[in-house]
Formats: structure tokens, sequence, C-alpha cells
């Protein structure tokens, strides 16, 4: 019964999949995404991944469509004829079919998972995988929070000279007592409960700052675009310092591990004394989910602009 | 099983998704189909973590890292083609215009 | 030292925070951190006797992350230390506007993305890091903001996507097959029949990534069209991290995969490299071209590596020659084509284009910068004393002793074709003409012939970075990766 | 008896979305498809967890299906509200 449910499963992500491929307008292809995304994240669901399906629901669907349709609402509508596709359909069935043979020929589980449980406990947090994230590979997820900030810079970046200094995005026009401005009032305390209990959560269940910077990103971009409140400028001090507080803290309780290093034999670069590793890992989580979350929000919004 | 199916169903996606990256020639295309051929790698990773029964958590992690760091490339990507298309009218690259 | 290594790349993250804060410091912030990692790794190369391995935060893998210096590690840094600290010196931006505020602690990114590849022995934190260099440089090299820089940017992106995915699905597979990502722990794996198609994805994406020929398409827009101090970055250094993390695949992580047939297309595509590359350059009006394609034909040489240091039998006595010729090569290419780079901005800046009849008589205007660029192309047409004549040494030598001489017929042939190529920039320095550039200050010439002063050095001194280079070389360097 | 409740209302449910569906693709204009679609589907999701309750094995889960219901109905409002309101916009 449960194969039967996997192998549709299956058949609609593949199918997704191939429609966001081929179709006839990038409308239809990022629509496709978006659905193609929602079905990858029940495929988690289905390998008990439930952090993994939180994050691909949130940014995999959600924030990489509303990249999509937002930079095809300011696309003429063009041509849209794709190269020869011999080449192309040889490239990606050969690397399929590779990848098959693969799956079946690996040999029987040769995972972490039993080291991963073992250790947890001792980390500071009960979920494995937010142990894994913020203690064992705690030096990733730095780099992670990092790569967040470079693509924010290198989008902000590339704003016209003459828009530069602005808020990110375009200048928002709403009608104050219109169907949006309404929704963005309703919705937001809810965004933001859910939001931080996703963080809260995180440490011995599903959720965590990605996960739910996400959804305060979206709570964000709501406010915005309901015209309820006005994004700060690029230049502001403020918004900077948001942006970096989360690496920035990370970074700091690394350096401070470092420091204590040198007469502290337990203490090391990225190390949590172990009696506090708990609220610590709490605390960085609040701080990158508040980074995470105008960063996410802003990487969506644009760079600024200054025309329609 | 179960997970066997899902990894296959991660591979196959990977072809769709080099398929239509080099197939297509809009930019915005390249890269959704970017974004299919990470999420297909993950759901390969993750069923391959999933196999011993109790899921691998470390893959888990990974795939999360690994999700963030596709939204900021495609993030970067799209600023990138909206200012191309501001600076030069065109939605694709000027050695794939017909 | 545990204090030490993970500053090395921590210390230009942080300072890359520190010039989001505050963009107008931006480059005081930047001069700091060259300051504080210059002294860093004068400690480390100074104690440095064997390899140091920190798992970060005390988790040892294969549950954690560990960082490794090695001597190999050492001079990658280095360079990119001495790079860098040159590229803050001669970057002109100020100010808090557009190009300023992203300037400055993308650089820092792109220095802390470089000194985190070097420091990783996790596929996976490798793969991260690449994903930091890559964003942070396409970034560069779209900073002017013209339709081309951005075209060209795209195109690079496009390449880098690809190549990223690939690496990452490489990855994946040898977790899937494993249960590790730390490169120490895979020598000893139980071999599978899915390690070649793990090996083989890792290594495309990262030749992608390199600008291998037939690879290069992205190379010669993207680093012509970016701002020559970003141009100098993204040439001399970001193209060796992904080459850094080949070796560190193949001479240390997977050496029994390697397969003659393997050996040989790497050598061949090297060479091809080298010749496609040399061919362009001569072909190129605009300076900055001549230079992006030139860098085109040098990474060709570091592929060389494998088929010499690589492979097994006659080569064996001379191996360890290759593989120390070949970071030699990157080593003094880096400095070398930073120098260039640079000295090509400062031409830009004076003649308004880059167009080489428009350096005629600039050895009158610029002679600090004309030295410069004419110390530079010895060292990249491999003349002695430079590096590269040191590092092209070794490995025509080797390719002699190996028996297998037709590896040296690529550094010849493309010594020659970069005498040929740049000449015509020296001959229209030196042509007995008035000037039409206006006047360059001399403290911004000095930087340039600091840096190639730095490649001459390395063919001088070469006694101190050789010895360096063999602190923890890899076995497979001499034994063979086979 | 939990079980049979369940069953029957997300197979009405089902139907609701089918309706929806079909109407989603088999009327002629903008406003008549989303007459069709948030009608539908609104009542099909409102069966659908009405289903999912007779599972649910405590009050915080009863609340959070709850709340999902509730959050799609204002989301699907307004979203609604909006793509009317920009079709009218077009038509203009």
């Amino acid at each position: 019964m449960t194969l039967a449910f996997d192998l549709v499963l299956c058949a609609m992500i593949v199918g997704a999949a191939i429609c966001a491929a081929v179709a006839g307008t990038i409308f239809a292809a990022a629509v496709f995404f978006i659905v193609y995304g929602i079905f990858v994240s029940l495929a988690w669901l289905r390998l008990d991944a439930f952090d993994v399906a939180l994050a691909e629901a949130a940014m995999g669907a959600g924030l990489t469509g509303i990249l999509l349709l937002r930079a095809l609402g300011r696309m003429p509508a063009s041509e849209d004829r794709p190269g020869p596709a011999l080449a192309p359909a040889l490239a990606g069935a050969g690397l399929a079919l590779a990848l098959g043979w693969a799956f079946l020929a690996l040999p029987e589980s040769a995972g972490l998972g039993p080291v991963v449980r073992n250790a947890a406990p001792g980390a500071g947090a009960e979920n494995p995988v937010t142990a894994v994230l913020l203690a064992f590979r705690a030096w990733d997820t730095l780099l992670e929070t990092i790569v967040l900030l470079a693509a924010l810079l290198g989008v902000w970046a590339l704003s016209r000279d003459e828009a530069w200094g602005l808020p990110p995005g375009l200048p928002q026009r709403v009608r104050p007592d219109g169907v949006l401005a309404g929704f963005g009032r309703i919705l937001p305390p809810i965004g933001a409960v859910v939001g931080v209990y996703l963080v809260w959560a995180g440490t011995s269940r599903p959720g965590g700052a990605f996960q739910g910077g996400t959804v305060l990103a979206a709570v964000a971009l709501l406010v915005s675009m309901a015209g309820l409140a006005q994004a700060p400028r690029v230049t502001s001090g403020a918004l900077r310092l948001v942006l970096v507080a989360g690496p920035l803290v990370f970074l700091g309780m690394a350096f401070i591990g470092a420091v204590l290093s040198l007469w502290q034999p337990g203490a090391a670069f990225l190390a949590l004394p172990e009696a506090h590793a708990k609220s610590l890992i709490l605390g960085i989580e609040l701080m990158l989910t508040l980074s995470i979350a105008v960063t996410l929000a802003a990487l969506v919004a644009g760079p600024p602009e200054d025309r329609a | 099983m179960n997970v066997t199916v899902l990894g296959l169903c991660g591979a196959l996606l990977v072809g769709i998704g080099v398929f239509a990256f080099l197939w297509q020639r809009h930019l915005l295309r390249r890269v959704l189909a970017f974004n299919v051929i990470g999420s297909g790698i993950f759901l390969y990773l993750g069923a391959a973590g999933a196999r011993g029964g109790a899921a691998d958590p470390v893959p888990h992690a990974l795939i999360i890292t690994g999700i963030v760091v596709a939204l900021s490339a495609s993030a970067l990507a799209v600023a990138l083609v909206l200012a191309h298309l501001h600076a030069s009218s065109a939605t694709r690259l000027p050695e794939d215009e017909p | 030292m545990s204090l030490i290594l993970p500053l090395l790349a921590a210390v230009p993250l942080l300072g890359a925070i520190a010039a989001v804060l505050a963009p107008r410091a931006g480059k005081g912030i930047g001069l700091g951190v060259a300051i504080v990692l210059l002294a860093a790794l004068a400690v480390l190369v100074g104690g440095l006797n064997t390899p140091v391995v920190l798992p970060l935060g005390g988790w040892e893998p294969p549950l954690g992350i560990a960082l490794r210096v090695d001597g190999l590690a050492a001079a990658f840094l280095g360079l990119a230390a001495v790079v860098m600290t040159g590229v803050l010196i001669a970057a002109p931006y100020r100010g808090a506007g557009r190009e300023a505020a992203a300037f400055w602690p993308l650089a820092l990114l792109l220095w802390g993305a470089l000194n985190a590849i070097f420091l990783s022995r996790d596929l996976f934190n490798l793969y991260v890091g690449l994903e930091l260099l890559t964003l942070a440089a396409v970034a560069l090299a779209a900073l002017s903001g013209s339709a081309g820089a951005l075209a060209a940017a795209i195109r690079y992106m496009v390449f880098a996507l690809m190549g990223s995915l690939l690496f990452l699905l490489g990855v994946a597979l040898t977790y899937a097959a494993h249960g590790a990502l730390d490169l120490a722990a895979l020598p000893g794996r139980n071999p599978q029949p899915t390690d070649a198609l793990a090996a083989g994805l890792m290594t495309a994406g990262l030749l992608v990534k390199t600008a291998l020929f037939p690879f290069h398409a992205w190379l010669a827009p993207a680093h012509s069209g970016a701002p020559a101090p970003a141009s100098a970055m993204l040439s001399a250094l970001v193209p060796k991290a992904s080459f850094y993390i080949l070796l560190r695949l193949w001479f240390e992580a997977l050496p029994d995969l390697g397969r003659p047939g393997f050996l040989w297309l790497m050598g061949a595509l090297g060479t091809a490299a080298i010749l496609y590359g040399g061919v362009m350059a001569l072909r190129q009006a605009r300076l900055k071209l001549v230079i992006a394609y030139s860098t085109v034909a040098q990474i060709g040489y570091l592929f060389l590596v494998f088929p010499l240091a690589g492979g097994g039998g006659a080569a064996q006595p001379w191996a360890a020659g290759a593989w120390t010729g070949v970071v030699f090569h990157a080593l003094a290419h880096g400095l070398a084509k930073a120098a260039m780079f640079l000295c090509a901005g400062l031409w830009l800046a004076a003649a308004g284009n880059d167009r080489i009849e428009a350096l005629r008589g600039a050895a009158r205007a610029t002679p600090m910068a004309v030295f410069a660029f004419a110390l530079a192309a010895i060292s990249l047409m491999g003349l002695p004393p430079s590096g590269g004549f040191t590092a092209k040494y070794l490995m025509v030598t080797s390719a002699f002793a190996a028996g297998a001489p037709y590896w040296a017929l690529g550094p010849l042939l493309g010594g020659l074709l970069a005498a040929a190529y740049l000449y015509r920039p020296i001959a229209a320095a030196f042509a007995p003409v008035e000037p039409e550039l206006r006047p360059v200050p001399r403290g911004q010439q000095a930087v340039p012939l600091a840096l190639a002063l730095g490649a001459i050095v390395l063919g001088l001194a070469s006694a101190p970075p050789f010895d360096l280079l063999q602190i923890g070389r890899p076995e497979a360097a001499a034994r063979g990766v086979e | 008896m939990g079980d049979v409740f369940s069953v029957i209302l997300t197979s009405a449910a089902l139907l609701f979305y089918v309706a929806g569906t079909v109407g989603l693709i088999r009327f002629p204009d903008t406003h008549s498809r989303l007459h069709a679609l948030t009608k539908a589907d609104n009542l099909g999701l409102g069966l659908l967890i009405l289903g999912l309750m007779a599972q649910a094995d405590g009050w915080v889960t009863l609340g959070k299906l709850l709340l999902t219901w509730v959050l799609a109905l204002i989301a699907a409002g307004a979203a609604a509200q909006l793509v009317a309101r920009t079709a009218l916009g077009d038509r203009r």
C-alpha cells in the first residue's frame, strides 16, 4: 500500500518536473516548479526527514518560486525557443541511468546515524539534525549563513547607481483599505509566532533557524508588499546590523572559544561549553533566525530600483 | 523498496534537470532547471541515507545547508538575469541569440 | 597553532562583516585583515614541521569537520595572502557608493572562502566553500554593471552552477557509499563500484570550475570584464581553489582510482589548453583579453601534474619534482597574473581604453608599471630567474626523465607562445613616441611591481618554498596515482 | 468509528477537489474559474480537515488542524480577490 503511494508520488514529482522543464510558457514552468517543490517536500515526509520537508517547502518551493515569478513579472513576453535537444537529452539520460545504477549498486547503509544519535545529547540539542547543524558541522552552517550574505551583497551590487541607497525592491503602491492591506494585518502576528516556534522547537523537534527564518521572511515581505511598513534603505546601519547579527554572534562565540582554549583545555574554536550548550545553541539560533529572515526577504525583494 | 523508489526518482530528476539546463536558452528557465537538479541530488542523497531503516540525520543537515546555498545562488542568478535584461533587453546569453 | 588555523579563515569573514557595517572604512578594514593574516601566516610557516590537524569544535571526523595545514596548504594560503594584500592596497574604491559598498566585503568574503577551502578536509565543507567563492567571484565580475560584464557574469554563473552540482553529486555519492566526507578517511575505505562514478563527477565539476579547456568559454570574458582589482583576484586565485581540491582528491583521497587513460586525458587537455589559450591570446587586440586568455593557457600547465607526478613506473624518481614544479607554477602564475591585471587596470584608467595600441609610449609615462609587466611576463614565459622558470624546469626535466618527452611539448611551446603574445604589449610600451597616457602616481605602480618581483624571487630563492612544499607531501605524488 | 468517519469525509473532500479542478479547467473566464476554485477547494479542505480531526490524538493537534483551515481560508480569499482585481485591470 505504501509502495503504491510512493510510486504515485514519484510519478507526480517526475511529471511536475518534466512539465516545469518543458512547459510552453515560462509562467507555466514556474507554477509547475512550485507544485513540484510541494510534491518533493511530501517525499521528504516519506523519508521521515521533517526538517528537510519544512526547508524544501519554505525555501525550495516557496521562496525560489516567488523569485522566479517576481522576475517574470518584470520581463516582457519574449520568444522562447530552446536549443537542439539531442545532446542535452543524451546527457540527461546518461546521467540518470548512471545514478540509478549507482543507487542499486551502493553497499548496505554506511551512514553516521548511530554515531550522531549517541553524541547529540552531549552537544546540546536533542534533535539530531540540529545537533549536526549547530555542533558537529557548525563550520558548514557558519559558512552557509555567510553564503546568504554574499548573495545579498551581490544582488545589491546589481542596482543601478542612481537607485543605490533606496530600499530593496520596487517602491510599493498599495491601497490602504485594499484586500492585501487587510491580509497583511491579519497574518503577521500568526506568522511571527509560527516562525519563533519553529526555532524554539527546533532543538528537540523538527524545525530550526532556517525554517523559522523563512517564515519570518515571508511575514516581512507581506508587510512590505501590503504597504504597511516601508523597508529600510540598503545603506541603513540598522538594517545592516540585523543582516550580520547572526553570523557575527556565531563567529564571536567561535572566537571566544578559540581565545579560551589558550588556558582552558576543553575550549576550542566553535566548541560550546557542554554545561551551557543548550542555551547557547538556542541563543545563536535566534540571532541566526533574525539575520536569515531579513536576508531572505531582501534577497527576494531584489536590488533597490527607482523605476517601475 | 520504498526508499529505492525515491532514490531512483532522485536520479531521474537529476537527468530531467540536466536536460533542461542544457536544452533551454532562456536564463530563468536555466535557473529553474538548476533547482530541479539540486532537489534531485538532495532526494538521491536523502534516500541513500534512509536505506538503513532509521534515517541518517547527517544527510538531512547537509541537504538543509544545500537548499539554503541553492536559494542563495538562485537569488543572485535571478538578479543578474534581470540586470542583464535592463542593460541589453535580452533574456538569453549573446551566443544563444537566434 | 590550533588558534591560528581557524583564524586564517574566520578573520577575513569577520572583516567582511565589519565592512558590511562600515562601508566607508572598507579599505582600512581590508588592510587590517591583511596585516593580521600575514602575521599569522608568518608564525604558522615558521613553526610548521609536520602537518597540523584541528578537528573543529573538538568534534573528530567522521562526526565533525577537520582543518589541516601542510606545506601545500601553507603555500596556497600564502599566495592568497600576498595577492589579496596587493589587491586591497591597489583597489581604488572610496566612500559608501554602490561599488565601494560591494567591493570590500565581497573581496574579503572571497579571501575567506579561499582560505576555508585551502584548510578544509571535508568534501561537503569544500562544496560550501566553493559556493561562497563562486558567488563572491560572480558578483565581483559583474561589479561594473555594463551589459558586457553582466553577460560575462551570467555565463560564469551558468558554468559555475553546473560545476557545483556535478561536484555535489559526487560528494553525495561518496557519502552514500562510505558514510564519510573526510578526505583522510577515503584512502582506507572499503572500495565500491560506485567510487569511479563519484570521483568522475567531482572531477568533472572541478574541471568546469577550473576552466580547463574545453570548459574555458566563461573565463576570458568574465576575467577581462571585471574591474582590474577583481580581475586580479579572479584570475590569480579563484581557479587555483578548484585545482587545489583536485590535487587533494587525486593525490591524497582517491589515488587508487587513477588509471593511465585518465592521467593521459588530463595531460592532453592541459596541453591543448596551453596551445589554445596561447593562440587565442595572440589574436586579441585588448590587453585584458590577452591576459585573460593567457590564464586559460597557464591553467593547462597545472594539469600536467597528472601524467608527470601521477604516472607510475619510470617517472617515479622525478615525480615529486613534477608535483612541486606544478605547485610552483600555480604560485608564480598567481603572483605574475595579479601584477599584470593591476598594471592593465592602471593603463585602462590612464588611457581610457585597454587596446594594446593605447600603450604606446607607456614606458616613459609609467616606467614602474611597465617594468612590473615585463617582470611578470618573464615569469609567465618561464625565463630564468623566475618562479615560472623553476616550475617549467621541474616539469620539463621530469617529462624527459620519465621517458615521456611529449609532455614537455606544452611547456616549451607554451613559453614561445607566451613570449609572442606578451611581446606585443611590451613592444608597444617601449615604442619611441610621446605617450598619450595620463600620469599615474608611483605609489599605485609599486603594488604590481612588488607582486611581479615576488614571482621573480620565487625563482631566485626557491629553496625555502621548495622545502615548505615537502611538508606533508602526499605519498602518491612520488609513488604515482595508479 | 473514527476511521469510518475519516474515510467518508476525506472521500467527500476529494469529490469537491475534483469538482473544483474540473471547474478550473472548463470554465471560460478568470472570474468563474476563481469561483469554482475557491468555493470548492475551501469546502474540500474543510471536509478533509474534519476527517483528519477524527484521527487527532490531542487538543493541540486539533487546534493545529483548525488553524490550518482558517489560514488557508484567509489566504485563498485574499489571493482570489487579488487575482480577480488584476484580471479586471487587464481587461480594461
